[in-house]
């Protein structure tokens, strides 16, 4: 509990910070840059994980759990995010993402 | 009296047709043995009709002899019956064997030249390809031919009168490597099927109104067609008026009345003893023996005003026919048209006649004509056959002065050219003569015409008897031999039926109402008829019994009709034109492009329009992650919108 | 397991097997081994159904099995024979095995053509037995896509083409069916329990909206004009075994799902809307068979000529009274027989003259006697010759379409008719053509004997249809009887 | 109050560094903005008394992701590489839709009156600790493991990916 500052404040900045994240997506070409905002919006999901735990169920630990698995499975993603960066970088020597249309069928 | 022996006429046959048919074509199982590829097959099937034969002459004494008229007329038996297939509660398609006096006499007629034909045909055939399968064919047709004649009801006869119909395919195609062969059986079997579609037809029209498809409840006094109220009408006529009509056109068909007799003279395609079997004395019956065995609905439906129709089909045939078989060639093709000309007298005979007593004098003419036309007519194919035989030609100008060669088979083609000519005391002469006298008692005019038949038939026929046998002398390539004892002992025996049936006296066994009555010869038309008779054969006597330029003058002064006879009219060139020009070119070709172009067109339209939409959408498909985003992201919001809206939430 | 789930069991079995089988000679003993007991099966079906009968069972449905798999929807497996379906098991069951032994000699992909060919099969049993809508509708998909792989794989010509015509087709039609199958079930109380669908009465609107959609559906499976030009270049491509499956099980999913789901099941609708798809069924009828008087191609005569046939047993169905539905389930299983003796000899002569152009061939039946001579007979049958499968099941049609107290069916009963003149014509057309006649090609003279499979192949189905048109009465009793639950529901609202 | 005051500085130097990490046109300043935000977050935590948590955002985030993303960003790049950028109209609309999915967002959450349920805190590592190996109800141990193994498998994946074919395998084929 932050002295005067109630859940809304904690949970619009994370929204904030979520909607920059897809800001981020939605505009950048660089893969990592892509990554990067993917980041920005797991981050702001983890802030809300924890005001929740905080503010509205102090009794209890899930969201603060949470987080942590949230935290070590965006670490693994990241880690296999970027190791296919490296790989793609490799096969073409690019890495953006209009580049890549192979889904296209 | 049990007759349910007679079941076995049947059985005989049928076991040789399977026997032959799937035995005898095998060559792997024949190998190499002279003895199963050779006559063995003929043999059998020889002998099981023989066997069919001796029954049906007991069955026919039984029934005429010892079963006699218990009540006055002679009764409806019944061999056997039993439900083949099950149409509904109440109507059911029997099978059987019904017994009455047509019947019993079509069982010896057919078996009688069916057994001689068989024999006929071990000498004929020997040595052709397909010995066997011939045998199978022969089989099957006499099996046919047989459930036809003793048929309980309308639909058992249909079911064996398609039968015969391929079984005369079959054999008119026996030798399916000549184009002109697989023509005449394609011809024969459509034409005929075209018939068909009217008796059926008519068979569903009769049934669904009188509820029934059996003979006898059909043609009873108190039964639903005679007794019962006329029922709706149509066109002025009433329902079973165009049941009949319908049913008469499949009689017609298979009987090769104008104008569905075409593919009659084409089916002498067919090997000869074939010709004599199915093509002269018993399948083409089948018209009129179906009209004769529904004789009483013909005679009282709309005041008898299908028979008339009847009577004058059969005329104008006869007619016809006579006029053609003049000036052909070939001489099957001059016995086609004959036994055509003789068809018509039968079918105007029961045309012209009443239903009781006398009256019925041309119901008896008519069965008595087809009794003995189908014994001289399949002398004179099988003496046809013994000709074809020695000189291996069908064409009158190949022959000439074969009386010397072939003792027997002239001797016994003259008796059958008397016998059709009507001469006495041939048998032709006692069934042509009540003809003419039934058709002089109800209908002066078909009464001349078939007078003029008359003389006219006696002049093609010695026609052909002087061109084969006098004539020009000639010398052969091979000299022709006289044929071997199996196909002259036939001959014979046909000769002296020709000679002996027309003393049968007919009246006492088959007439329209089955009660038996004594005919008597009508002198003062009999005598007219001889005149007639020997008037043309002595002009044909004159014309070609030695070489002369008489047939040639004659042709030239009849000139245009001379052609006309001899180009049959042109109905074979009309049919054509109605198949080729507007079956195939008029309907079928067009059916077919349709087809691919506007109803399946309209098909892969759809599919095109599909397909292009598909393309017009596909960009959305892009493949790149971040458009997909931004729709994902676009559409949820506008989905949450939507819903906050939706719910209210929004406002409040 | 009862016997009704073993006709599925054993054909998954038998693929079950075939994924583990390399040797392409063991791969079609085993299919051979699996088709023939399930063949086995369905006789033992067939006797132990006769015999049930006899000891008086009354119920419409026996041997009945029922098993929930998908609660929340009440989806039931839920199996059950009367004499018509047992009737098509085992027109199925003779075709399919018939099927296997002419796909004898494929070499290429062996295993993976039967393992198709079998769960198409699998497909066609399953949808027989089922008497559950979603679980018949399944059945009914697991027997169309195969089909995709093995016209566009194994095929010959515009495969790809034709696999795709006729798969998009089929799958518009069974977006058809699944609609009104929805609609049947929410219409119909929530179950989709045929039995139960049965004895409930579906508001009249929804019959008449969905009746339609539910007839079309199936009809496009079963070539009803004007569905019906996949048809054509479908069975042109698809190899021998394939179209026989096709034309001759296949189709008949569609007739007789028009029967047993439209017609029984929306019978208000059925009775209103007959005169309709009446004329439909007449101008197949018509059309078909004077669209085969045209073609060349041995397979497009075929398939027209099922156009034709297909249409009488629309028209039978519609004659909507007892002669009529027996006469249409006689003709499925006579022109499933026929049209299969028909695709597997033209998968022999295809093999040896490399043409299916009849005007490039003649004088046949002389070299390859067998094949001639089963040929003509079956043509025969198709033009509907007393003695042979097609006249018994024709002349049932006729009569019961006849019957029929409208005028109106009457007169459309005699244009039908008048089509056994037409087909005379394009069947005696293409024996005398290929058949007969002198040999055109001297390299005909020498083509190889019939092999021993293809021989079991062809009689296996060709038997039948002589034994059909000799002895039809116990395959008529057979079908008549259960045709009284049928009629019950159609009399039920007449008024 | 100072509390407040400091939340939101913490707040508005989050949103500027977010912005920034998407706007940049150097991926490395980027990967840096990033950087910046999750040590925020973390500030975030403290404040809120789960110092373990922020102990392990520190760790893993900024000490583990970040790097990673700068030595990738090292790898792809040279240090000075620039991304192209989109067009201004681009920017604005797909800016508008982001703009009213946010303003949609912090409406509704307006809207929401959150209720707190009231029970006593303990949020200490021991508690954590227990929890996540906890095999009982409301247990973690089951995801606990489960990551475990992800991690594991992406350790390994990773690996394999970014090694990509040893030169031997390409000299083979």
């Amino acid at each position: 509990m932050i002295d005067g500052v109630g859940v809304y404040d904690i949970v619009a900045v994370a929204t904030i910070v979520f909607f920059v994240g897809v800001f981020g997506f939605l505009t950048r070409k660089n893969l990592i840059s892509l990554l990067i905002s993917i980041e920005l919006m797991l981050n702001a999901v983890v802030v809300n994980f924890v005001a929740f735990n905080k503010y509205l169920y102090p009794g209890r630990l899930d969201g603060y759990i949470f987080s942590l698995f949230v935290i070590a499975v965006a670490a693994a993603e990241v880690a296999l995010a970027i190791a296919l960066i490296i790989a793609l970088y490799r096969l073409d020597n690019s890495i953006e993402a209009d580049d890549m249309d192979s889904l296209q069928g | 009296m049990d007759f349910g022996y007679t079941i076995w006429i049947f059985v005989l046959p049928i076991l040789s047709f399977l026997a032959i048919g799937l035995l005898g074509t095998r060559p792997a199982l024949t190998g190499r043995s002279e003895l199963l590829r050779g006559r063995v097959w003929g043999w059998i099937g020889t002998g099981a009709v023989f066997g069919s034969w001796l029954l049906a002459l007991v069955t026919a004494y039984r029934y005429f002899f010892v079963l006699g008229t218990p009540d006055g007329h002679r009764p409806v038996v019944f061999g056997a019956k039993w439900v083949w297939m099950r149409f509904s509660e109440h109507l059911s398609f029997d099978m059987g064997i019904l017994l009455d006096p047509i019947s019993v006499m079509m069982l010896v007629v057919v078996t009688t030249v069916s057994f001689l034909v068989h024999l006929y045909s071990t000498g004929y055939m020997a040595g052709e390809r397909g010995y066997a399968r011939f045998f199978a064919f022969l089989s099957l047709f006499t099996v046919s031919m047989l459930g036809l004649v003793v048929a309980t009801n309308i639909f058992q006869m249909y079911f064996f009168w398609e039968l015969v119909g391929v079984s005369s395919y079959l054999l008119i195609g026996f030798y399916y490597d000549k184009p002109s062969a697989v023509a005449a059986a394609k011809k024969a079997f459509i034409v005929t099927r075209f018939a068909d579609l009217g008796f059926l037809i008519g068979i569903l029209i009769l049934s669904y109104y009188a509820g029934t498809f059996d003979f006898q409840t059909l043609v009873s006094a108190g039964g639903p067609v005679l007794g019962g109220p006329a029922g709706r009408s149509f066109m002025g006529l009433s329902v079973f008026g165009w049941a009949l009509g319908l049913i008469f056109m499949g009689g017609a068909g298979k009987s090769a009345m104008f104008p569905l007799h075409i593919w009659l003279p084409d089916a002498m395609e067919g090997p000869t003893p074939v010709s004599a079997l199915i093509h002269a004395a018993t399948m083409v019956v089948a018209g009129v023996y179906l009209v004769a065995r529904l004789f009483p609905l013909y005679h009282e439906v709309d005041g008898g005003a299908i028979l008339r129709l009847v009577a004058w089909t059969g005329g104008i045939t006869s007619l016809i026919a006579a006029l053609i078989a003049m000036t052909q060639e070939d001489i099957k093709r001059v016995l086609a048209y004959s036994t055509m000309s003789q068809l018509g007298y039968m079918m105007l005979a029961l045309g012209v006649s009443g239903l009781h007593g006398h009256e019925g004098l041309g119901y008896m003419a008519s069965m008595f004509h087809l009794f003995t036309h189908a014994m001289f007519k399949a002398l004179l194919f099988l003496g046809a056959g013994s000709v074809i035989h020695a000189v291996h030609s069908n064409l009158m100008r190949d022959m000439g002065g074969l009386r010397k060669y072939m003792p027997v088979t002239h001797l016994t083609f003259l008796v059958a050219c008397l016998a059709i000519s009507g001469i006495p005391p041939f048998s032709g002469f006692f069934s042509k003569d009540e003809i003419l006298a039934a058709a002089f008692e109800r209908d002066k005019l078909l009464f001349v015409i078939e007078y003029a038949v008359a003389g006219i038939t006696a002049f093609y026929m010695f026609r052909i008897y002087f061109g084969i046998f006098w004539g020009r002398e000639r010398t052969y390539a091979h000299t022709p031999h006289e044929s071997p004892a199996v196909m002259t002992i036939p001959l014979v025996v046909l000769a002296i039926l020709s000679v002996l049936t027309g003393l049968v006296p007919f009246g006492e066994y088959v007439t329209a109402d089955r009660t038996p009555y004594h005919g008597h010869i009508n002198w003062p038309l009999a005598l007219a008829s001889i005149a007639v008779g020997v008037v043309g054969i002595l002009v044909a006597k004159r014309f070609y019994q030695r070489p002369n330029d008489l047939p040639a003058r004659a042709a030239e002064m009849w000139g245009r009709w001379y052609k006309w006879t001899r180009d049959k009219f042109y109905i074979d060139e009309i049919y054509q034109f109605v198949a080729h020009k507007i079956m195939f070119a008029g309907i079928a070709a067009p059916v077919a492009w349709f087809d691919r172009h506007v109803v399946d067109g309209f098909m892969r339209g759809l599919g095109w329009m599909t397909e292009t939409f598909s393309l017009l959408i596909a960009d959305l498909q892009s493949g790149r992650v971040r458009q997909y985003a931004f729709v994902f992201m676009g559409g949820l919001i506008a989905l949450v919108l939507l819903v906050l809206f939706v719910t209210g939430l929004l406002n409040g | 397991m009862d016997l009704l789930s073993m006709l599925i069991f054993i054909p998954v079995l038998t693929v079950l097997v075939l994924f583990f089988v390399k040797d392409m000679r063991a791969v079609r003993v085993v299919s051979a081994v699996g088709i023939g007991l399930e063949a086995l099966a369905v006789i033992r079906l067939t006797s132990l159904y006769v015999q049930a009968r006899h000891a008086g069972a009354t119920a419409d449905f026996l041997f009945t099995r029922d098993v929930p798999w998908f609660r929340p929807l009440n989806i039931h497996y839920y199996v059950g024979v009367d004499g018509i379906a047992i009737s098509m098991l085992l027109l199925t069951a003779i075709v399919l095995l018939a099927g296997v032994f002419v796909s004898w000699s494929i070499e290429d992909l062996t295993r993976e053509f039967y393992i198709s060919l079998i769960v198409l099969g699998t497909g066609v049993f399953g949808f027989f037995v089922s008497l559950d809508l979603f679980t018949m509708f399944l059945f009914y998909e697991l027997a169309v896509i195969p089909m995709y792989l093995l016209i566009g794989i194994w095929g010959s010509g515009r495969k790809e083409f034709a696999a795709m015509k006729l798969t998009l087709m089929l799958m518009g039609a069974s977006a058809l069916i699944l609609v009104s199958i929805l609609g049947i079930y929410f219409y119909g109380g929530r179950t989709f329990n045929m039995e139960e669908l049965a004895t409930t009465r579906i508001p009249l609107d929804a019959q008449r909206f969905f009746f339609p959609m539910a007839f079309v559906g199936f009809g496009v499976l079963g070539a009803l004009f004007p569905f019906h030009t996949w048809s054509p270049d479908g069975h042109a491509s698809a190899p021998t075994a394939v179209s026989m499956l096709h034309a001759g099980v296949l189709m008949k999913l569609g007739t007789y799902g028009a029967f047993r789901v439209a017609m029984y099941l929306l019978p208000v609708a059925a009775r209103e809307m007959a005169p309709f798809f009446m004329v439909l069924a007449v101008i197949g009828t018509v059309y078909g068979a004077f669209g085969a008087i045209k073609q060349r191609d041995l397979k497009y005569i075929n398939a027209y000529s099922s156009v034709s046939h297909l249409g009488l047993i629309f028209l039978g169905l519609l004659a909507l009274n007892r002669t009529g539905y027996t006469g249409a389930v006689l003709q499925m299983i006579s022109h499933g027989l026929m049209t299969a003796v028909f695709f597997a000899l033209i998968g022999m002569i295809y093999g040896r003259t490399h043409t299916r152009d009849v005007t490039r061939m003649g004088g046949l039946l002389k070299v390859l006697p067998f094949i001639g001579a089963v040929y003509v007979i079956t043509g025969f049958a198709s033009l509907g010759l007393p003695g042979l499968s097609g006249f018994v099941a024709e002349m049932q049609i006729f009569v019961g379409a006849f019957r029929n107290a409208d005028m109106y069916h009457r007169v459309f009963t005699v244009l039908a008719v008048s089509a056994i003149v037409v087909t005379a014509v394009y069947i005696l057309r293409v024996v005398g053509m290929m058949l007969m006649g002198p040999l055109k090609d001297p390299h005909y003279q020498d083509l190889p004997r019939v092999y021993w499979y293809e021989r079991l192949g062809g009689l296996l189905v060709f038997i039948p249809v002589v034994l059909i048109g000799v002895a039809p009465l116990w395959l008529t009793n057979l079908i008549w009887d259960s045709m009284e639950p049928i009629v019950r529901q159609l009399s039920q609202y007449m008024q | 109050m100072g509390e407040r005051l400091l939340f939101y500085l913490l707040a508005g130097l989050m949103v500027l560094f977010s912005v920034l990490a998407v706007s940049t046109t150097r991926v490395i300043r980027a990967a840096v903005y990033l950087l910046f935000v999750m040590i925020l977050m973390a500030g975030f935590y403290f404040m809120m008394g789960y110092n373990f948590l922020a102990g392990v955002q520190l760790m893993v985030y900024s000490g583990g992701i970040a790097v990673l993303i700068v030595i990738a960003v090292l790898l792809v790049h040279h240090i000075e590489h620039r991304v192209e950028r989109l067009s201004a109209f681009e920017y604005l609309w797909k800016g508008a839709v982001v703009l009213a999915g946010m303003v949609l967002t912090l409406v509704s959450l307006r809207q929401f009156s959150f209720r707190r349920l009231e029970g006593a805190e303990h949020a200490t590592v021991a508690d954590v600790g227990e929890r996540l190996l906890a095999t009982g109800r409301g247990g973690y141990i089951l995801p606990f493991e489960v990551i475990s193994v992800l991690l594991l498998a992406v350790m390994v994946a990773a690996i394999v990916i970014a090694k990509g074919e040893s030169e031997n395998a390409r000299n083979h084929d």
